[in-house]
């Protein structure tokens, strides 16, 4: 196997090099979102982050919150160094948004900058985009959902301007673009692939086709209810969101969640990343018009989907999880039937694994295709699967164990050659560990109760969460402000993090190799937009 | 070197010609229906008997799928199907049970006023 | 004549997916109706990648404000006679997301739509039931309207049992049914 | 002085209406297989086992609305698809079905030749149609179809030139009815890279690049509605079951085949159609086998691998006839 294990995390203190360097500057308060919240006045975000870029190496934004304050904007800087969480507090007055950007510091930056600047109002100077980056290109010009005093139904949107006259372009380069309605994509979203002749020059992505608007709807929802509207952010990695929000949720409320609560969650979790796995292994052999494989991934996906429906009483939505714990038992008479059926699935693993590892096809198409260097994937803040393929070890199951990851035994798969094939890879095994861990929660299960009670109102306070869902690193940030409502969601999403290394590796690529390598970054626009 | 690269050539070959001689994976359904788990999530079931007019899973409701209305004088909740994303937190808030799940799924239609469950026709029609 | 073209039509609904800001759950069970286990193609349903071939548009997601032109010019595109099916809660009525400052809410609003498959998301077997209905609902010389319901007593509630039936018989036994279930325990 | 029974040959048998129900036929056995060797069931609803599935495909988009778009070069756009599928049907009238071919003769030398050519002029409408259309996809869908049959058409013509130097004629008729032993015992390695071009210049998987619906939607037809489309897919049909009447001439005897009683006509008609049948059922095989290639890795296979073993086989071909094959 060509699973290497990296190095162990460098045992760095981050905090140490900051307050060494950046001392009378800058107010560190410790355990607040995350290992410590550093406290900066504006510009001196800047430093901080390069501090930090400059003593790690794995240092990376995992995501920048934008909030609105009263007079001012607060920007959160949301930072992962390879043994600590941070984050970087600035703010900016209302009337006069700017800020430096940090693009030239991490690359990676650059969407979440983006977004901010689109929902809040957030100039980052150096690094702004002519029009809407999420929002519709008729958004009426200074008005910003995200700002408390902007009513959802008081937005009119600009009129579209009439249709012109499209003049066929006849030529060398065509540009093809791929989406909002394009097969190789389930969802719409928009890249425009610029080609001369079959070789990709450029992509400019547009993102925001499936932009509805969940961080404000939450606002305006109950944590109770909020749960299952952040569930349906993604309807793949459903579980994985409702996990990720509440857990932040009880972080506010230091409540304890139950063990058997803590493993109940865990095996819904793995069950819900087994068929995500199983879902883009199969839809990436028919991107690359392998549809046997697609056919046999997907008929072997049902039992799990099954299994789904059997816990949980809905094939996709398990909505299992709540605040407090789960809100269905495992009863003791479906345990059989899990561990039969996860034991034919095994059963037939050594065939895919075979088919992804030496089939001579796939190898024609996957190997050698969007090659991301381990620089790039540090570089590019990317997570998940696509970054374990590149080298670079993070997976927050480890890294940061939540639930009852840390009393679970499991491999870290990690590939070097940072390539579709490798990505793919890493999933194909992730496969089999997912197995284990269910089956070990399962044989490890305690007794007891499943759920506590939970106030529905929850006290003032702002907490950070990580999870690892299927597609990487899932990133939440709650504020409270007291009452049974949240002051501010916002949630960071796997594929936002990882479409910037697509948008690298495509260029230079065959037309062909598009699909592929778009697929093995496992895209879910539905996470992405939100 | 052609010998190993025999021998690792895609299992492909066999898997796809068995599944000539074995019976396809696909389900009979609309002729025969699948078997559900008894808690499946389907249609909600509204027992107006039991129900205290608190209104809580109307509250409750992330969709707003339930609408508070009024018959004979007391407020009942009426579902609206087309909106209703399954969850079952009425089914939890309800403090008397009212709500129940059924395993009825097939719920499409052609006429979308159909989809609203008004718990004033369950009582004429049954009275 | 007219007659063998109603038997084509039924026999081969190529249908289009159009996602117009959906989350993926309808989405995947409309590509699991592919696989082996619902197998689609038994009905001679076939996912076409162009507007230009589909006969049935099936739309999942709430219509943000983004998609609903394209969700109209996909519609515009397609040829004469087309249908469409709304999947979802979502694509019914705007479900969980109805309000929200980008979402329009509801298919019907931009396009006509033809069949609701409520649920969130619907079982492949009721996307599969769904689009039979719709198809039940062309043979008749009438389109777009559902024959009138006979009321059946029976009520589908064993469905563990194996049944076996033709499609229009199964699907004859609409909605309402339920309801009626619904009655005998409210009396009790 | 009317000869209707060159008519009858013409019109229904082994003429038009049978080569088109073969083709229809063809499809359903190809959609079927398909679903079978990936554990599914396929057609089943439309006819018995779904045997009717793809004619209800057939008159269903013939009486589809008929879109033109815009911006597409009309007259092209109109007539590619009708006379790209009537030149097939017409090459097809050239083999011999039912002992004779369709025009009830034996054929002429470099019969075979001709109708080669038939079908790359086929294929070069097929790509007409779809740069007619003006849209990207479509253009560069037809762009690839150019490129392969344009690199393929060259080692197809080579590989076919195989069974010709063994039966000394270029007459398709000659071919067929000399092999009492059939050539595919004669020259396999012919007959394995005639099945692979042919898998090729037929667009069929794993080299079918021109409508990779992952990268291009619906390739050339993506603009296509009604009936337009509905000949483009036959086109494409007959397609495949030219080129494999093409292998059952050329490698497997032909129509020819033992008689029990009765007809020669009927026997060797349900030859043919058997044979066809096979090939058919290998070359969808292949298909399901492997994931797509992609363009440059299908067009340096057939200058890095194909031609210079068409070449090969060639030169083997002569060097067996000139030497082996009069010892046996």
């Amino acid at each position: 196997m060509r699973r290497q294990n990296q190095t162990p995390n460098s045992n760095i203190d981050i905090i140490n090099v900051i307050e060494t360097k950046l001392k009378d500057k800058v107010q560190i308060q410790l355990g607040q979102l995350g290992k410590a919240a550093i406290v900066t006045s504006n510009g001196l975000h800047r430093d901080v982050l390069k501090a930090m870029v400059e003593a790690d190496e794995k240092t990376a934004i995992i995501a920048i919150t934008g909030l609105d304050l009263g007079a001012n904007l607060g920007v959160l800087y949301h930072i992962r160094t390879s043994n600590a969480f941070l984050t970087i507090r600035a703010e900016v007055p209302k009337d006069n948004p700017k800020i430096q950007t940090v693009i030239d510091i991490i690359p990676g930056a650059v969407f979440h900058e983006l977004e901010v600047s689109d929902l809040l109002g957030v100039v980052f100077e150096g690094n702004r985009l002519p029009g809407h980056f999420v929002l519709s290109e008729y958004w009426p010009e200074g008005v910003y959902p995200l700002r408390k005093d902007v009513k959802a139904s008081e937005i009119k949107l600009n009129p579209p301007p009439p249709e012109e006259e499209k003049q066929p372009e006849y030529g060398k380069i065509v540009k093809i673009i791929i989406g909002p309605q394009h097969p190789a994509l389930l969802e719409p979203e928009k890249f425009a692939v610029t080609v001369d002749g079959e070789t990709v020059t450029k992509v400019e992505p547009r993102i925001g086709y499936v932009h509805r608007g969940i961080e404000k709807a939450a606002e305006s929802r109950t944590y109770l209810q909020d749960v299952y509207l952040i569930e349906r952010i993604c309807g793949i990695c459903n579980t994985i969101h409702a996990c990720n929000f509440v857990e932040g949720v009880e972080k506010i409320l230091k409540t304890e969640v139950p063990p058997r609560a803590k493993y109940l969650r865990v095996i819904a979790l793995e069950l819900n990343r087994l068929h995500s796995h199983l879902l883009t292994l199969g839809h990436a052999g028919l991107e690359i018009g392998y549809e046997t494989l697609f056919q046999y991934f997907w008929r072997d996906r049902e039992p799990i989907m099954d299994l789904i429906e059997l816990t949980s009483g809905n094939r996709v939505y398990a909505s299992l999880m709540t605040v407090g714990g789960v809100r269905r038992d495992l009863k003791d008479t479906d345990l059989p039937k899990i561990k039969t059926t996860l034991e034919d699935l095994r059963k037939k693993l050594p065939f895919y694994r075979q088919i992804y590892r030496d089939e001579p096809s796939i190898k024609a198409r996957m190997q050698k295709v969007g090659v991301l260097k381990r620089e790039d994937a540090l570089k590019l803040c990317v997570v998940g699967p696509v970054a374990r393929g590149s080298g670079v070890d993070i997976d927050v199951r480890k890294d940061e164990p939540y639930e009852a990851y840390g009393e679970i035994p499991f491999k870290e798969i990690v590939y070097t050659e940072g390539d579709t094939w490798a990505r793919m890879n890493v999933r194909m095994n992730e496969v089999e560990e997912s197995i284990n861990i269910i089956e070990y929660a399962i044989d490890h299960l305690p007794t007891g109760p499943f759920r506590v009670k939970a106030p529905r109102v929850v006290p003032a306070g702002e907490a950070v969460n990580r999870v690892e869902a299927p597609r990487g690193e899932l990133f939440c940030y709650i504020k409270s402000n007291g009452t049974a409502f949240p002051e501010r969601v916002k949630v960071r999403t796997p594929t936002y993090a990882n479409i910037p290394a697509f948008l690298k590796t495509a260029i230079g690529e065959n037309i062909a190799d598009v699909p592929p390598n778009f697929v093995s970054l496992d895209p879910c626009f539905s996470c992405t937009d939100r | 070197m052609t010998k190993t690269k025999k021998s690792r050539i895609s299992p492909m070959w066999k898997r796809t010609v068995s599944h000539i001689f074995t019976k396809p994976a696909t389900t009979k359904y609309p002729f025969v229906k699948p078997q559900l788990p008894d808690d499946f999530r389907g249609q909600p079931v509204f027992d107006i008997k039991l129900c205290v007019s608190c209104g809580l899973c109307s509250r409750d409701c992330p969709a707003k799928a339930i609408e508070m209305v009024e018959v004979e004088g007391k407020r009942r909740p009426q579902f609206k199907l087309d909106q209703c994303i399954f969850c079952y937190q009425c089914a939890e808030s309800c403090p008397r049970n009212a709500i129940k799940s059924s395993v009825f799924y097939e719920l499409a239609t052609t006429d979308k006023s159909s989809l609203v469950i008004k718990p004033q026709t369950s009582v004429k029609k049954g009275a | 004549m007219a007659n063998t073209i109603t038997w084509a039509r039924v026999k081969s609904p190529w249908v289009l997916h159009f996602n117009s800001g959906a989350c993926n759950g309808c989405d995947i069970e409309i590509v699991a109706l592919l696989t082996p286990k619902y197998d689609v193609e038994r009905f001679g349903v076939k996912l076409e990648p162009s507007p230009r071939h589909a006969d049935v548009l099936l739309v999942t997601g709430c219509v943000t404000q983004q998609c609903a032109e394209r969700l109209k010019r996909v519609y515009d595109q397609m040829p004469q006679p087309k249908f469409v099916v709304a999947i979802g809660a979502c694509a019914c009525s705007g479900g969980v997301f109805a309000g929200n400052y980008n979402v329009v809410g509801g298919v019907d609003k931009v396009i006509p739509v033809t069949a609701y498959i409520p649920g969130c998301p619907p079982r492949p077997e009721a996307i599969l039931d769904g689009v039979v209905k719709l198809l039940n609902a062309l043979s008749p010389p009438k389109p777009k309207k559902q024959p009138k319901q006979v009321k059946t007593p029976e009520l589908p509630k064993e469905e563990a049992k194996p049944e076996v039936a033709k499609p229009e018989a199964v699907t004859q036994q609409e909605v309402k049914p339920i309801v009626e279930e619904a009655k005998p325990n409210a009396k009790q | 002085m009317i000869d209707f029974d060159l008519i009858l040959r013409i019109l229904i048998f082994p003429g038009f209406t049978f080569i088109l129900l073969l083709t229809l036929f063809c499809d359903w056995v190809e959609r079927k297989l398909e679903a079978r060797l990936q554990n599914r069931v396929g057609p089943m609803v439309a006819g018995p086992g779904g045997i009717l599935q793809p004619l209800a495909d057939f008159i269903k988009l013939l009486t589809k609305e008929d879109i033109e778009p815009r911006d597409a070069k009309k007259t092209v756009f109109k007539f590619a698809p009708l006379i790209a599928f009537t030149i097939m049907v017409f090459a097809i009238c050239f083999l011999p079905i039912d002992g004779a071919s369709v025009l009830s003769t034996t054929g002429f030398n470099g019969d075979l030749i001709v109708i080669l050519t038939f079908s790359t002029i086929a294929s070069f409408l097929l790509f007409l149609s779809g740069w007619a259309s003006c849209n990207p996809y479509g253009t560069i869908g037809s762009a690839r179809v150019l490129t392969q049959f344009l690199g393929y058409d060259i080692p197809l013509f080579m590989l076919a030139l195989t069974p010709a130097f063994i039966a000394g004629s270029l007459s398709i008729f000659v071919i067929a009815s000399s092999q009492t032993i059939p050539y595919i015992l004669l020259a396999p390695w012919a007959f394995v890279l005639f099945i692979i071009a042919m898998q090729a210049e037929l667009e069929k998987g794993p080299f079918d690049v021109p409508d990779a619906e992952s990268e291009l939607v619906g390739g050339l037809e993506t603009e296509y509605t009604g009936a337009k489309l509905a000949f483009l897919h036959l086109t494409r049909d007959v397609q495949i079951v030219f080129g494999a009447a093409l292998v059952v001439e050329l490698f497997l005897g032909g129509p020819y085949g033992p008689v029990f009683f009765g007809l020669p006509a009927f026997w060797y008609s349900l030859w043919f159609v058997l044979k066809l049948l096979a090939v058919v059922i290998v070359a969808e095989y292949i298909t399901t086998l492997f994931a797509r290639l992609r363009i440059d890795q299908v067009l340096s296979a057939n200058w890095r691998i194909i031609l210079p073993a068409a070449i090969l086989s060639l030169m083997l071909t002569v060097a067996m006839v000139t030497w082996v094959y009069p010892l046996v």
